[in-house]
């Protein structure tokens, strides 16, 4: 430059000497936010962290990240009633991600292609007894063996699947799908002995040399009501029903058969009545809108030709009839009787009030407790005894397949700290990435893809699976609607839209740094972050 | 080559000898036929490589120039008149931005009242613009400081005006050498900018300069026309080694050996002075003449010692600081102060006003007397302008002073002639 | 120095005539020195131009006031302003007519400088005979030349040469030729008189 | 018009970057290796989208040229906060000489290029509003009219910023600034008849003129390549909102200018040799207030003394460019 007229010629990009961070009040940070999906997740399925690899069409590693938290993604893709949906923040913009159908879809994908989890770590030397083969035991089992416990699972019955196959019908969750992802729990090693009930928690963890025990037997006491009944009346509960459904033997329930309840399971039996033949009629005492059963399941049933008589309780049951008395919903919405009686044609009923736990096999344990017909847990899922833990539907919580199996997971650290003598603490979780802390702008316009469902016919006579699955193209498309709610995904916006050139590009999986010597604080990448990940704070003073 | 030739013409076969490389022009009397034959010669492929751009305005013309220069190529453009005052902001540009830009300015007064004749109140409006201005003679001078110019501009990356006068010089006939291509090559070397925008070296030109550096910027401009007062001489001196002619320089003197009586003057008008100081001398006047090349840079020292032996001078000059004076004459003062010479400053030919030999002699006559007011406005008509100035002191509302004094003098310009 | 002023009207080439002219004079080795008034250049109104001949540089820059002789393009100008204003008394006059000055009124004029150098032509006619266009100036001076015997007609042949090249050279080299050649037969036939 | 007809990629070409989509579909400016034309340590307030408009502009032609570019800069902002003695922010050969004459020194370095036989090197010229809609207007008008082998970008801020926020002739009708107080019977700026550049030069007849803004990157990529894919006379019109002078946080800065395309306010569009060829549709029609109510220099138009009829009149404004330039879907449009 020695040549060049002095000042009015400068040196090319010598502005760097010029360090403007210098001008800044507030800086900006990149930070996770927890996504509203992972968040309501019951089995605690880094959602976002899946559909992210998804979104790249790397269905194993998106599989792998899945199958962290969830052995059963098949399955859950089918009978999880998706928690996640209902939170997914794009559900304010158009509709929520297709979560559900991804996760199927890898699970599907992953029982085609064969894949295999990874291998369990160092082998620790503990025992942990597993009773009961349902999904609580199933991802407790799974989850125990990959930290490398030497797991037994103690089946009371004689397949493993425990609700997930006597209590869901096949139509929902077709058993080859349940078959092969129980299969790939097994081939990490875990033992799994059927038929062989537990009557004595204790005496089997002794017998058997267990250093912890997690029990999951489950609810499968139907619940009784008082009806007043002829001796001939049919009455069954629902539990009986669904079992018998997977053996041999189909259940004798006639033509005309009322289901009295409003929950899923009343549902479901009134559904596999009409794929058997029958004419099923759901009596529920109060309105679909208090029903507990999902509105879509009701739906499906309703459009299936399943008969629903709403505002009413059975009085009465006879041979070949029943009577109903009509209800009416009372100021706070509670159903009272109005004195109105009906009577109405009833080969059986089949009660579907919900479930009991058989907690036999904990008697004698000390120090236990045992509230509304449920153990009573510590947040660790540890029993009042010491190495006991529990989960499932024999603890106080939702019945869900899903809650079942985050269940498991949670049990499994928690054994797996207190066989080390420590206490697992999980991370503290990240603030919510709220609907207001994205710029919504950036996502492409795309509705959520519509799973294609069976035609009604085959839906009335068959157990075929009702609700198929997506394909490659629209699995992708799904899993690309999501919006990393809190979690960057690189889109570089940061990087572009900072007028200062503050921001480093770390190159691919790696993010992005700021360059504080030239940052001025102005706000633009956090305003211009579709997924609220980055956020302003005060400068130290 | 000897020709007959019209001096816009000359100058413009000077210009194409000096293979420019970009030429933009906005046409504006009387500068219009150097510029139309440059383009011919460019469209014709006679003057190539060149690229001749006819631009909108001579603000364009300068700002053209500004950014064919700043890119490495050797730039010309010519103007006059209005037309230079209204490319100012891009004549000062160019200066501060050291580019070497030659630019032909056919002199021409400044308006209002509109007029397209010869005076020396354009360029010299722009004396302190850190542009050089070389005052041309005759059209042979015009064709070689132009040659010159172009070296000068280069070797000091500055931009330099070559003036001439409009129409006097523009538009006369007369005979010019006009050197060869091969004599020009081997005068003006090919351009070898101090810098230009290339992405091969990227410089950011044209900074925003602080107080902290602003002076610095504006007294290395100074410091460069101070060496162009060395280098103006010695390219005069090649230049007569290269062409065999005395041409350029700082200044020149005439018949100044033994002169009590000393006419300084710039441009054609030198020309009228010789043929009447020739008179004069053959009747006895002890009388010179003192012809300023180099207005910018202004050669101080030159003019001091052509004048420090005479007892009197008159700056005759085409300009009129209007509420002071002269403008030359002002700086010839300055050069001469302290001598306690005694100056008059002589203002004549404004906008285009006929300096005649007969107006001189009694010019001159009244020096040697020293009869003279300090300032004289040659030829002036008192009988109009007394009456209007009268009229004015009498209804002080302003009217159009230039159609009243028309209207006194009962004329219209085609009329006139002699 | 012998001064030329040349009257004419914005389209007759008056401009054009005093650089022929200068060039027809730069051609025999002479300097020469060619102007325009710097007037208005539209076409119609009067304009004049100037030519100073001399055998050494010419310096003069002033306009010609003390012409030695004057052409004059168009004889209407006669009668609007004062073309001969400043004509030294032993002036050239050429008048651009098919007549004389006697006939035009003008025989006082040629009285005073006497008829050896006053001629008139008929150079429209020429031009237009020769070049098809009622430019006047080419015959002019060709016919100035021959009135004054200031060049030769080669001389303004070359100058046609330099400022005019093919038919319209040709046209313009024979106009000039037998303008020349009247102005010489009536320059013989007066001093034959 | 940019945007990606292919595959959905959850963002599509909206954000500046896209992991999912293939190298050569992705931006300039999500590259690791772009230009950075215009340095880190300028001189620009917080939140500037004039310097944000610059990079992405000139960092996508460097691109598109090869880095064989050359910048010419009009006296304003941009000029000052990049080059203030002794540092510059430039990273090209660039030089600034004048406010009014931006488009003429370009066409003398173009001149030169092609003189030299660089024909490889190319030029740019850029300047404000005021350089480019008022002082620099004649200069652009000259170049475009002979059609000279420059691409000028304006980058439009709508007031004259550099000297502390005075009218332009791009200054909206309303709006607050030093000259146009909001005070008296008719506060802010006149509505007078306006003045669209980019029309202005489409009557030129030149290759191609563009406008964009800002809040959509790929857009303004898109056309800065394709302008300097070709020759001669060219035109982009970038809208650059300006916290300081328009009285926003300094974080609006990209969201005040997708409002001023989702208004109508500012029409996004292409045009070759002097017919529109595309527009960029509204995605999301908003009203005009909106856009308005984050700009403190439309509040007078607000609270206690409000102007409603001002707000309509501007509706009617973004109304006009909306039927104008057929700017919303057809089903949008009557929906």
């Amino acid at each position: 430059m020695a040549n060049k007229p002095f000042a009015i010629t400068l040196k090319p990009g010598t502005s760097l000497n010029n360090l403007t961070g210098s001008w800044r009040s507030e800086r900006p940070v990149y930070l996770d936010r927890l996504p509203p999906c992972n968040n309501a997740c019951p089995a605690g399925e880094n959602i976002q962290g899946w559909l992210f690899h998804a979104e790249s069409g790397d269905y194993e590693q998106a599989w792998r990240v899945l199958v962290q938290d969830n052995p059963l993604p098949a399955a859950m893709g089918r009978v999880c009633y998706h928690p996640c949906e209902t939170a997914c923040n794009r559900g304010q913009l158009d509709t929520s991600v297709g979560i559900n159908s991804v996760e199927r879809f890898l699970g599907d994908e992953a029982i085609k292609r064969g894949w295999k989890f990874d291998a369990p770590a160092a082998t620790t030397g503990k025992k942990v007894l597993v009773v009961g083969a349902g999904p609580s035991g199933l991802s407790a089992a799974y989850h125990l063996a990959r930290m490398g416990h030497q797991v037994e699972i103690q089946e009371a019955g004689p397949l493993a699947g425990g609700m997930m196959r006597f209590g869901i019908p096949k139509y929902r969750l077709p058993r080859d799908v349940l078959d092969a992802e129980v299969q790939r729990i097994l081939d990490l090693g875990v033992t799994l002995k059927y038929d062989s009930k537990v009557a004595n928690i204790q005496q089997s963890m002794k017998d058997g040399g267990f250093d912890a025990a997690f029990l999951a037997v489950g609810a499968h006491i139907g619940k009784r009501a008082m009806i007043p009944a002829g001796d001939a009346s049919h009455i069954v509960d629902a539990v009986s029903v669904l079992r018998s459904m997977e053996g041999e033997d189909k259940p004798m329930l006639g033509r005309k058969v009322v289901v009295y309840g409003g929950g899923n399971t009343a549902i479901d039996v009134a559904r596999s009545v009409k794929r058997m033949g029958g004419e099923p009629i759901i009596v529920y005492r109060r309105t679909r809108d208090k029903a507990p059963a999902h509105d879509f399941e009701i739906e499906e049933a309703l459009q299936e030709g399943v008969m629903i008589k709403w505002l009413s309780t059975i009085k009465q049951a006879e041979v070949g009839e029943i009577t109903v008395e009509k209800m009416e919903l009372d100021e706070k919405g509670f159903p009272q009787p109005t004195g109105e009686f009906e009577k109405l044609e009833a080969d059986s009923v089949v009660l579907a009030l919900g479930q009991d736990v058989d907690l036999s096999l904990l008697e004698g344990v000390p120090g236990l407790e045992v509230k509304d017909g449920v153990v009573q847990v510590a947040s660790n899922m540890m029993t009042g005894f010491a190495g006991i833990f529990a989960g499932g539907d024999m603890v106080p919580s939702e019945r869900t397949v899903t809650v079942a199996v985050g269940h498991g997971k949670k049990a499994a650290r928690h054994i797996d700290a207190w066989l080390r003598g420590e206490s697992y603490e999980p991370a503290a979780k990240h603030e919510i990435a709220e609907y207001k802390n994205l710029n919504t702008w950036y996502y492409s316009d795309a509705h959520k893809t519509v799973r294609p469902m069976l035609d009604m016919i085959r839906r009335q006579t068959s157990f075929d699976e009702v609700q198929g699955g997506l394909d490659e193209t629209n699995a992708l498309f799904e899993a690309r609607r999501c919006l990393s709610c809190g979690n960057c995904f690189e889109c570089d916006n940061c990087y572009g839209v900072c007028p200062d050139n503050a921001v480093i590009k770390l190159g691919p999986g790696k993010g992005f740094e700021f360059k504080y010597d030239y940052c001025k604080g102005c706000g633009l990448c956090v305003e211009e972050c579709p997924c609220g990940s980055i956020k302003m704070v005060p400068e130290d003073i | 080559m000897l020709k007959q030739i019209e001096g816009s013409k000359a100058v413009a076969e000077a210009i194409a000898l000096c293979r420019p490389e970009v030429i933009c022009a906005y046409p504006i009397s009387p500068q219009t036929h150097i510029v139309e034959a440059l383009g011919e010669m460019v469209k014709s492929e006679k003057l190539t490589p060149c690229e001749f751009i006819n631009v909108e305005s001579e603000f364009a013309a300068m700002s053209v120039a500004i950014g064919s220069s700043a890119a490495g190529a050797r730039s010309y453009t010519a103007t006059a008149s209005q037309g230079l005052l209204f490319m100012v902001e891009a004549v000062y540009n160019a200066a501060g931005l050291g580019l070497p830009i030659v630019m032909t300015v056919a002199n021409r007064a400044i308006g209002a009242p509109i007029n397209i004749w010869n005076d020396h109140s354009d360029s010299l409006s722009q004396r302190d613009s850190g542009w050089m201005q070389l005052f041309a003679e005759t059209n042979q001078e015009a064709v070689d400081l132009h040659i010159q110019a172009f070296k000068l501009a280069e070797e000091l990356s500055m931009p330099i005006m070559v003036c001439m006068d409009g129409f006097i010089l523009t538009h006369a006939f007369e005979r010019v050498d006009i050197p060869t291509q091969e004599q020009v090559d081997g005068y003006l070397p090919t351009f070898d900018p101090r810098q230009s925008l290339d992405p091969k070296e990227p410089i950011s030109i044209g900074a925003m300069v602080g107080p902290e550096a602003f002076m610095e910027v504006k007294y290395l401009a100074h410091a460069k026309q101070m060496q162009a007062l060395e280098l103006i001489p010695q390219l005069a001196a090649e230049f007569k080694q290269q062409f065999g002619r005395e041409s350029g320089g700082l200044v020149r003197t005439y018949r100044a050996e033994d002169a009590e009586t000393m006419i300084v003057a710039m441009g054609s008008v030198l020309g009228t002075v010789k043929d009447t100081v020739d008179e004069m001398r053959e009747q006895g006047h002890k009388i010179g003449v003192l012809g300023i090349i180099s207005y910018r840079p202004f050669p101080l020292q030159e003019v001091r010692a052509a004048l420090v032996n005479c007892k009197r001078f008159v700056v005759l000059e085409k300009s009129l600081a209007v509420g002071m004076g002269g403008i030359v004459a002002t700086d010839v003062r300055m050069a001469v102060s302290g001598t306690g010479l005694k100056g008059f400053t002589a203002i004549a030919g404004l906008g285009g006003r006929n300096i005649t030999k007969a107006s001189l002699h009694k010019l001159f006559l009244e020096a040697e007397q020293e009869k003279l007011e300090p300032v004289t406005f040659v030829d002036l008509d008192w009988e109009v302008v007394n009456k209007q100035l009268e009229r004015e002191k009498q209804n002080r509302h302003s009217g159009p002073i230039a159609e009243n004094i028309l209207y006194d003098k009962g004329m219209s310009t085609s009329a006139k002639f002699g | 120095m012998f001064q030329i002023r040349v009257h004419g009207r914005g389209g007759q080439g008056v401009v054009t005539a005093t650089e022929m002219l200068s060039v027809a004079a730069f051609e025999e080795g002479r300097h020469a020195q060619a102007f325009p008034s710097f007037g208005s250049e539209r076409t119609g109104a009067p304009v004049v131009a100037f030519c100073r001949l001399d055998d050494k540089e010419i310096r003069l820059r002033e306009p010609i006031m003390e012409p030695d002789a004057l052409i004059i393009q168009d004889p209407t100008l006669l009668h609007q302003i004062d073309v001969f204003s400043g004509l030294k008394p032993d002036g050239y006059v050429l008048l651009n007519s098919a007549h004389s000055f006697e006939q035009i009124g003008l025989g006082d004029l040629v009285k005073q400088h006497g008829h050896s150098k006053m001629s008139t032509l008929p150079a429209t006619e020429l031009g237009l005979k020769h070049v098809g266009r009622p430019i006047p100036n080419v015959p002019l001076i060709a016919g100035f030349a021959a009135l004054s015997g200031m060049f030769k007609l080669e001389s303004v042949v070359k100058a046609i040469n330099e400022k005019f090249s093919g038919k319209v050279a040709a046209g313009n080299i024979a106009a000039a030729t037998e303008a020349y050649e009247l102005v010489k037969q009536q320059m013989e036939d007066r001093a034959n008189a | 018009m940019s945007l990606q007809t292919v595959k959905f990629y959850q963002t599509g070409t909206y954000t500046v970057g896209n992991r999912l989509l293939g190298p050569d579909d992705r931006s300039v400016q999500s590259g690791e290796l772009r230009s950075n034309s215009i340095n880190s340590g300028h001189r620009a307030c917080q939140g500037c989208g004039e310097a944000l408009g610059a990079r992405y502009a000139i960092d996508a032609a460097m691109a598109e040229s090869n880095n064989q570019l050359i910048a010419v800069n009009a006296t304003g902002c941009l000029e000052v906060f990049s080059t203030p003695y002794p540092e510059s922010s430039w990273q090209l050969p660039w030089i600034h000489s004048l406010f009014g004459n931006a488009a003429a020194v370009a066409t003398g370095v173009a001149a030169a290029l092609k003189v030299k036989g660089k024909t490889d090197v190319r030029v740019v010229a850029q300047g404000g509003d005021g350089g480019t809609t008022d002082i620099g207007f004649g200069c652009l008008s000259g170049m475009f009219e002979r059609n000279d082998d420059v691409l000028y970008i304006c980058y439009d801020n709508e007031a004259y910023m550099n000297t502390g926020v005075q009218r332009s002739s791009a200054t909206p009708p309303t709006a607050r600034t030093a000259t146009t107080m909001p005070v008296g019977k008719e506060p802010g700026n006149v509505f007078g008849q306006g003045k669209s550049v980019p029309e202005i030069a489409m009557a030129h007849g030149i290759p191609y003129v563009a406008t964009a803004t800002v809040a959509d990157l790929r857009d303004l990529e898109y056309k800065v390549r394709k302008a300097m894919k070709m020759h001669g006379a060219r035109y982009i019109h970038i809208f650059v909102p300006c916290p300081l002078g328009w009285g926003s946080a300094s974080h609006d800065t990209i969201k005040l200018a997708r409002l001023a395309k989702e208004t109508g306010m500012f029409p996004v569009f292409e045009a070759e040799h002097g017919e529109v060829t595309s527009v960029l549709k509204i995605r999301n029609k908003q009203p005009i207030e909106e856009y308005l109510k984050p700009q403190k220099r439309f509040a007078h138009l607000f609270g206690k003394h409000a102007h409603p009829e001002m707000v309509a009149h501007l509706q009617a404004i973004a109304d006009r460019n909306i039927r104008k330039y057929g700017l919303l879907d057809e089903e949008k449009a009557h929906g």
